[in-house]
C-alpha cells in the first residue's frame, strides 16, 4: 500500500453565516465540500425570527399594519397593502379611487426600490462595489418621494386598512414626475455597468438553472418563477387593487439561470416606472380613505390574499372572530419558497456559485424568519 | 371556473370526504378528513380541470379550542386558488406530510411542527427550524403558551 | 499592547514627559477616531440604513469608517436591526472576536431595548447591553442616516477622550 | 534637476571621510534600504489614500473629507490605529507560520526594489540578472498568502490560500512568457539595459514587439492577478470567504499585509513601465519623474479595474490562463523571435 492510498479524506463541512457578508441578513449555509465544489447545502434558518406572527395576534388591526412594516422592510408598502387588502377582504369594503391610485403608484416605486436593492447587493456580492452605490444612489430619489408622504424612509404604516394614511403633499407629483423622467437613463446606466459585462455574464449564465416544473412545485413565484418561462405575475392573473386598469408587460425568461433572473428584473424597474406613469396621468381627486371606525371590528371569517411583491408571491391569511383583534395572522413571503430551492439547484457549483445565486434569488431573511 | 362551480366541482369529486366550510367571501375553504389529507392533496394536483401544481402558504392555527391546518393552494396554468383545512385532535395531533405531492411544503411543515406541536408524519426531517437550538419551553404559537420572560401588551 | 501601556507611567517619571504623553495620547486618540473601521454586521431593517448611510449620499467614508467582513480587523459593531435569542451568542461570539480597543453602537429600537418587538415577542432579545457593553444609543425605527452619522460622531467624540491608561 | 547627483555627492563625501571600503559599502546600502523603504512606506500610504479617494470619485462620493484636507491624513490615521490594535493570535493557529507570513510577505515586497531603476543612474544594484531576480521575488507573495491561510487554522482562510496558490501556478507563466518576449529583444536581463535599449517612443517594446499591445494587455492582466486584485481578488474575495487568508489577522499583522498589497500593485506598475513604456525615459522632466508619472498612471488603471468589474470564478480564473492567455503569451514569443531574427522590426 503506497503512502498515497493511506491517506485519508474528510469530508469539509464550511459553516456559511450567520454572520456573512453574503447571506443577505442572518441566514446560515452549512456547507459539505470537496475542495471548492459543493456537495450539499442546508440552510439553516430562524436567526432573524421575531415572532411577527405572535405579536399580531395581540394586536388591534390599526396596530397591526407598523408590524407588518418588519415583516419585509425592503418592500414596506407591500406588506402594509397585503394586510390592508386581506381585512378589506374580510369587510367588504370600497375602497376611494384616489387612494387606489395613490396604492398602485406607491407599491410600484417601492417595487423600483426594492429592486434596486437588489440590484446592488448582487453586483456586491459578485465582487463588483461601484453598481451597489450607483443603485443606492437613484433609491435615495424614491425614499425622498416616501419621505415626503409619510415621513419615514422604510417603516412607511401609509397604506392602512380602508385606502391610505394621508394625501401626498403638492410637491409629491411633480417630484415623481422628475425622477421618472430621469430613472430610464439610470437603467440603461446600470445594463452599461452589468449587463453585458464578460465576467458578468460568464459568472451567471447556466449558473443556478431552474426548470420551471421545479419552480413551480417548490413554490417559487415573482422574478424568480418568471425568470424560467412561466408567465405568472398576480398582478395580471388574479389582479386586486385597479392592476387590470395599466398597460405594462410581464417579462419572461426561458433558461432559469441567473443571469435571466437579472434580466427580469432590470426589465421590471423600466415596467414598473412605466405603470407609476400612467397612474400620475390618471390620478382623480377626491377622498383618500373610506371611513373606517376608531374600533374596528370585521365579521368574523377567514382569508388568504396575496399580491406580487418584488420577490414574489406575498401572502396574509387572516382569521377574525369578530372581535377588535385577529385571531390569527400568518405571513407568507416569496423569499421562504426561494432560500428552500436553493439546496436544490446549488449541488455541484462551486462557493462562489451559491453567492450569485443566493443574490440572484434576491432572498431577504425577515421574509423567511418572521 | 369562478367560486360557485368550484366549490361545485370538488363535493362531486370528492363526496363525503370534503365538506364547504364558511368562512371566505372570496375563495372557498373546504374541510377535509384527517386521514384522507394526502389522498386529496395528490388527486387535486394530478386533476386535469383543477391541477393545483402550486402551493402558497401552510398555515397552523390553534384557535383555543381546536387545531387546525390550513393549506392554500393555487393553480399557475388554471389560475384557480382555494383553501383548504384539516382539524388534528387536540391530544397528540398529528397530520400527514404532503411534501410528495408539493416538496415546497417542507419547511412550511416544519414550522407547523415547531410552533404548534402538531406532529408530521412522514416527513424526512423535523428538526429545530425557527427557534435557537437549545429552546425547551415548548411550542410558542399555541394559546395557552406562557414562559416566564414574556410579556404581554398591557390592555389599554 | 503591554508596553504603550507602561510607556506613560515611565514618562510621568521623567521631567518634561507630561507633555510627551499627552501628545501621544492626542495623536493616538485622534488617530483611533477618525479610523473606525466597522464590523459588517446587520440583521435587519435597520441593515438598510447602514447600506443607505454607507453610500453615496450619505457616504461613511468621510468619516474614514469603512466596513471591513472579519471581525478581527474592525473596531467597531454597528448592531442594525433586531437581536434575537438565537443570534445573541453569535453577537457575542463576534464582539470576543474582536481586537482591543473595541466599541458597539447599537442602532435602531430593537437593539436599544427590543423595540416594537418587546411585548408578545418569545424570540427577540430585549436589548444588547445584556449581551455586549454598549458605547452609544441611537434610537428610531429604523433611525435614519443622519442620526446614524451622529452617533458615529458621538462615539469620536468619546474616543477622542480616551488616554493610553484607559487601554484594555 | 537629477537625484542621482545628489545621491552620487553624498556618496563621495563619505568616500572621501577615509573610511574603509568596506564601511562605505555598508553605510551606503542601509542607506539606500531605509530611503527605499521610507519611499515606499509613503507610497503605499499615499496609494491608500490615492484608492480611496479614485473609488469615491467613481462612485460619486468623496471618500475621506474630515482627517485633514480632502483627508489626506487618513492612511496616517488607519496606520496608527493598527498599530494600537490588540494583536491576536488565534488559539488553534499554527503559530510560528502564523507569526512568520505577513513578515514574509512585508518583505517580499520591499525586496523587489533593489533592482528597481527609478531614474537614471537611480537603482540600487544593477544585476545582470535583474528581471529574473522581480520574477523570483514577486513569487514569494505567494508562499506568504499560502501561509497565512494555513496558519491561521481556519477554513476560510485556507481556502482563500488554496486559491492564491492555484492562481499564481498559473498566471505566472504567461507573465513570464510575456516578459521573455521583452527580453528577447532586449538581449539582457539587467533592467537598465531593457530601459536604455527604449530611448525613443517609437523604441518602446508597448511599440515595437510584434503584437506589443497585446504583450502589454497580457502583462496588465497577469499583473493584475499577481497583486489578488478585483477581477482575480479571489484570496480575499470578501463576499465569499469573508476576508480570505488575512481573515484572522488583526492590527499590525493585517497592517503588513494591507501595505504590501499597495506595495506590490506598485511594483507591477512599474515592472510594467520598465518593460514595456520606456521606464524613466522622456524628454524634459528629471527621469524619476517620468517613471513616477508613467507608473502612477498604470496604478490608477489598476484601480480603475477594481472598481468597475465583478470578480470572476476561481475555475474561469484558472480557463481563461491556460487556454486563453498563455496559447496568446507564447504565439507572442514565437512572433518577437521570428521578427527578431529576420530583422524586421529592429528600429
Amino acid at each position: 500500500m503506497s503512502e498515497i492510498d493511506k491517506l485519508q479524506t474528510e469530508e469539509f463541512v464550511l459553516n456559511m453565516g450567520p454572520h456573512h457578508p453574503s447571506t443577505h441578513g442572518v441566514c446560515r449555509f452549512v456547507l459539505k465540500m470537496e475542495g471548492e465544489v459543493i456537495k450539499d447545502v442546508e440552510p439553516v434558518v430562524g436567526y432573524l425570527h421575531r415572532a411577527l406572527e405572535k405579536i399580531c395576534e395581540n394586536r388591534t388591526y390599526a396596530q397591526i399594519i407598523p408590524v407588518t412594516d418588519r415583516f419585509e422592510y425592503c418592500t414596506s408598502m407591500s406588506c402594509n397593502m397585503a394586510f390592508a387588502l386581506a381585512v378589506e377582504k374580510l369587510a367588504a369594503m370600497e375602497i376611494p379611487e384616489r387612494a387606489q391610485y395613490l396604492r398602485i403608484i406607491m407599491l410600484e416605486l417601492n417595487r423600483i426600490a426594492s429592486h434596486l436593492i437588489w440590484f446592488g447587493t448582487t453586483a456586491l456580492d459578485l465582487g463588483a462595489i461601484t453598481p451597489f452605490l450607483y443603485g443606492f444612489r437613484e433609491r435615495e430619489f424614491i425614499l425622498d418621494l416616501f419621505e415626503m408622504t409619510c415621513g419615514q424612509r422604510l417603516t412607511y404604516n401609509y397604506i392602512r386598512v380602508g385606502g391610505v394614511a394621508r394625501d401626498i403633499p403638492t410637491q409629491f407629483v411633480p417630484k415623481c414626475r422628475e425622477f421618472l423622467n430621469i430613472f430610464d437613463a439610470c437603467v440603461d446606466d446600470y445594463e452599461r455597468l452589468l449587463t453585458e459585462n464578460v465576467i458578468f455574464v460568464v459568472r451567471n449564465k447556466n449558473v443556478g438553472v431552474l426548470p420551471p416544473e421545479k419552480a413551480i412545485a417548490w413554490g417559487v413565484s415573482g422574478p424568480a418563477l418568471r425568470a424560467s418561462g412561466v408567465k405568472h405575475d398576480l398582478r395580471r392573473d388574479d389582479p386586486y387593487c385597479i392592476y387590470d386598469r395599466f398597460d405594462f408587460e410581464i417579462p419572461t425568461c426561458q433558461n432559469g439561470d441567473c443571469y435571466d433572473r437579472y434580466i427580469i428584473r432590470i426589465k421590471e424597474m423600466r415596467e414598473s416606472a412605466k405603470i407609476v406613469r400612467q397612474a400620475l396621468d390618471k390620478l382623480p381627486e377626491g377622498e383618500t380613505r373610506a371611513k373606517v371606525k376608531m374600533v374596528f371590528k370585521p365579521p368574523a371569517g377567514e382569508v388568504y390574499s396575496r399580491i406580487e411583491n418584488s420577490r414574489g408571491e406575498m401572502g396574509m391569511y387572516v382569521i377574525s372572530d369578530g372581535s377588535t383583534k385577529p385571531v390569527r395572522v400568518k405571513m407568507r413571503g416569496g423569499s421562504y419558497n426561494q432560500l428552500q430551492v436553493i439546496p436544490e439547484i446549488t449541488r455541484g457549483h462551486k462557493i462562489a456559485d451559491l453567492v450569485a445565486i443566493m443574490a440572484s434569488m434576491d432572498v431577504i431573511m425577515p421574509e423567511v424568519d418572521r | 371556473m369562478d367560486r360557485e362551480q368550484l366549490i361545485k366541482y370538488i363535493q362531486d369529486k370528492f363526496p363525503g370526504k370534503v365538506t364547504l366550510l364558511d368562512c371566505g367571501r372570496v375563495e372557498p375553504f373546504f374541510k377535509v378528513e384527517l386521514g384522507f389529507l394526502k389522498e386529496f392533496c395528490q388527486a387535486i394536483r394530478d386533476d386535469t380541470t383543477l391541477g393545483m401544481d402550486y402551493l402558497c402558504n401552510i398555515a397552523g392555527v390553534d384557535s383555543g379550542e381546536h387545531y387546525e391546518v390550513v393549506y392554500s393552494v393555487a393553480s399557475v396554468k388554471n389560475k384557480i386558488r382555494f383553501d383548504f383545512k384539516i382539524f388534528p385532535e387536540r391530544e397528540n395531533p398529528a397530520i400527514d406530510s404532503v411534501i410528495d405531492v408539493w416538496p415546497g411544503a417542507n419547511w412550511y411543515e416544519r414550522e407547523v411542527w415547531e410552533l404548534y406541536g402538531i406532529n408530521i408524519t412522514g416527513h424526512p426531517s423535523l428538526k429545530r427550524f425557527l427557534l435557537p437550538d437549545d429552546w425547551n419551553q415548548g411550542h410558542p404559537m399555541r394559546k395557552n403558551w406562557d414562559a416566564p420572560d414574556f410579556v404581554r401588551m398591557p390592555e389599554n | 499592547m503591554g508596553i504603550i501601556k507602561k510607556l506613560p507611567v515611565f514618562l510621568e517619571k521623567v521631567p518634561g514627559g507630561g507633555i510627551v504623553t499627552t501628545s501621544l495620547d492626542y495623536i493616538f486618540s485622534q488617530s483611533q477616531a477618525s479610523s473606525l473601521w466597522y464590523l459588517l454586521f446587520g440583521t435587519a431593517c435597520c441593515a438598510i440604513e447602514l447600506m443607505a448611510t454607507g453610500a453615496s449620499r450619505y457616504d461613511f467614508d468621510r468619516l474614514g469608517m469603512i466596513f471591513r467582513a472579519s471581525p478581527r480587523q474592525s473596531d467597531l459593531i454597528i448592531a442594525a436591526g433586531t437581536i434575537t435569542k438565537k443570534m445573541a451568542p453569535r453577537l457575542r461570539l463576534l464582539y470576543d472576536q474582536m481586537a482591543e480597543p473595541r466599541y458597539v453602537i447599537a442602532m435602531g429600537g430593537c437593539t436599544v431595548k427590543g423595540g416594537p418587538f418587546y411585548y408578545d415577542s418569545y424570540a427577540v432579545e430585549k436589548g444588547i447591553d445584556h449581551i455586549v457593553p454598549v458605547d452609544v444609543y441611537i434610537p428610531g425605527c429604523p433611525p435614519r442616516p443622519e442620526s446614524l452619522l451622529e452617533g458615529c460622531l458621538t462615539l469620536q467624540k468619546k474616543v477622542k477622550r480616551l488616554k493610553m491608561q484607559d487601554w484594555s | 534637476m537629477e537625484l542621482a547627483g545628489i545621491f552620487k555627492y553624498f556618496y563621495e563625501l563619505l568616500v572621501s571621510t577615509g573610511l574603509p571600503q568596506v564601511w562605505v559599502d555598508i553605510i551606503a546600502m542601509v542607506a539606500a534600504a531605509v530611503i527605499i523603504f521610507g519611499f515606499l512606506a509613503v507610497c503605499a500610504l499615499f496609494l491608500v489614500w490615492w484608492e480611496r479617494k479614485v473609488s469615491a470619485h467613481i462612485q460619486q462620493r468623496f471618500g475621506p473629507m474630515r482627517t485633514g484636507w480632502h483627508g489626506w491624513r487618513q492612511t496616517i490615521a488607519d496606520a496608527i490605529k493598527l498599530i494600537q490594535k490588540e494583536d491576536i493570535t488565534p488559539m488553534t493557529a499554527d503559530r510560528a507560520v502564523f507569526y512568520w507570513a505577513p513578515i514574509m510577505c512585508f518583505v517580499a515586497a520591499f525586496a523587489v526594489y533593489v533592482v528597481m531603476p527609478f531614474g537614471d543612474g537611480l537603482i540600487v544594484s544593477d544585476l545582470n540578472v535583474g528581471i529574473l531576480y522581480v520574477v523570483a521575488i514577486t513569487s514569494f507573495t505567494i508562499i506568504s498568502l499560502l501561509m497565512a491561510g494555513w496558519g491561521s487554522n481556519n477554513k476560510y482562510a485556507l481556502l482563500g490560500g488554496m486559491r492564491s496558490a492555484a492562481q499564481v501556478v498559473s498566471y505566472e507563466i504567461p507573465m513570464v512568457v510575456t516578459i521573455c518576449s521583452v527580453v528577447l529583444f532586449v538581449g539582457s536581463l539587467s533592467m537598465v539595459d531593457i530601459v536604455q535599449s527604449q530611448a525613443q517612443i517609437y523604441q518602446w517594446y508597448i511599440f515595437r514587439l510584434p503584437f506589443g499591445p497585446i504583450a502589454f494587455i497580457i502583462y496588465i492582466i497577469t499583473g493584475t492577478a499577481e497583486t489578488n486584485r478585483t477581477p482575480f481578488d479571489l484570496p480575499e474575495a470578501e463576499q465569499e470567504l469573508v476576508a480570505g487568508f488575512n481573515v484572522e489577522y488583526s492590527g499590525m499583522k493585517f497592517a503588513m499585509f494591507f501595505l504590501a498589497e499597495f506595495v506590490n500593485m506598485f511594483t507591477v506598475s512599474a515592472i510594467g513601465t520598465t518593460l514595456f513604456l520606456g521606464g524613466w525615459q522622456g524628454p524634459f522632466l528629471p527621469s524619476w519623474m517620468w517613471f513616477l508619472g508613467k507608473t502612477l498612471v498604470l496604478v490608477f488603471i489598476l484601480m480603475w479595474f477594481r472598481w468597475t468589474y465583478p470578480r470572476l470564478r476561481v475555475d474561469q480564473l484558472m480557463e481563461f490562463s491556460w487556454k486563453f492567455l498563455l496559447p496568446l503569451s507564447f504565439a507572442n514569443l514565437i512572433l518577437a523571435g521570428l521578427m527578431k531574427y529576420s530583422g524586421w522590426f529592429n528600429w
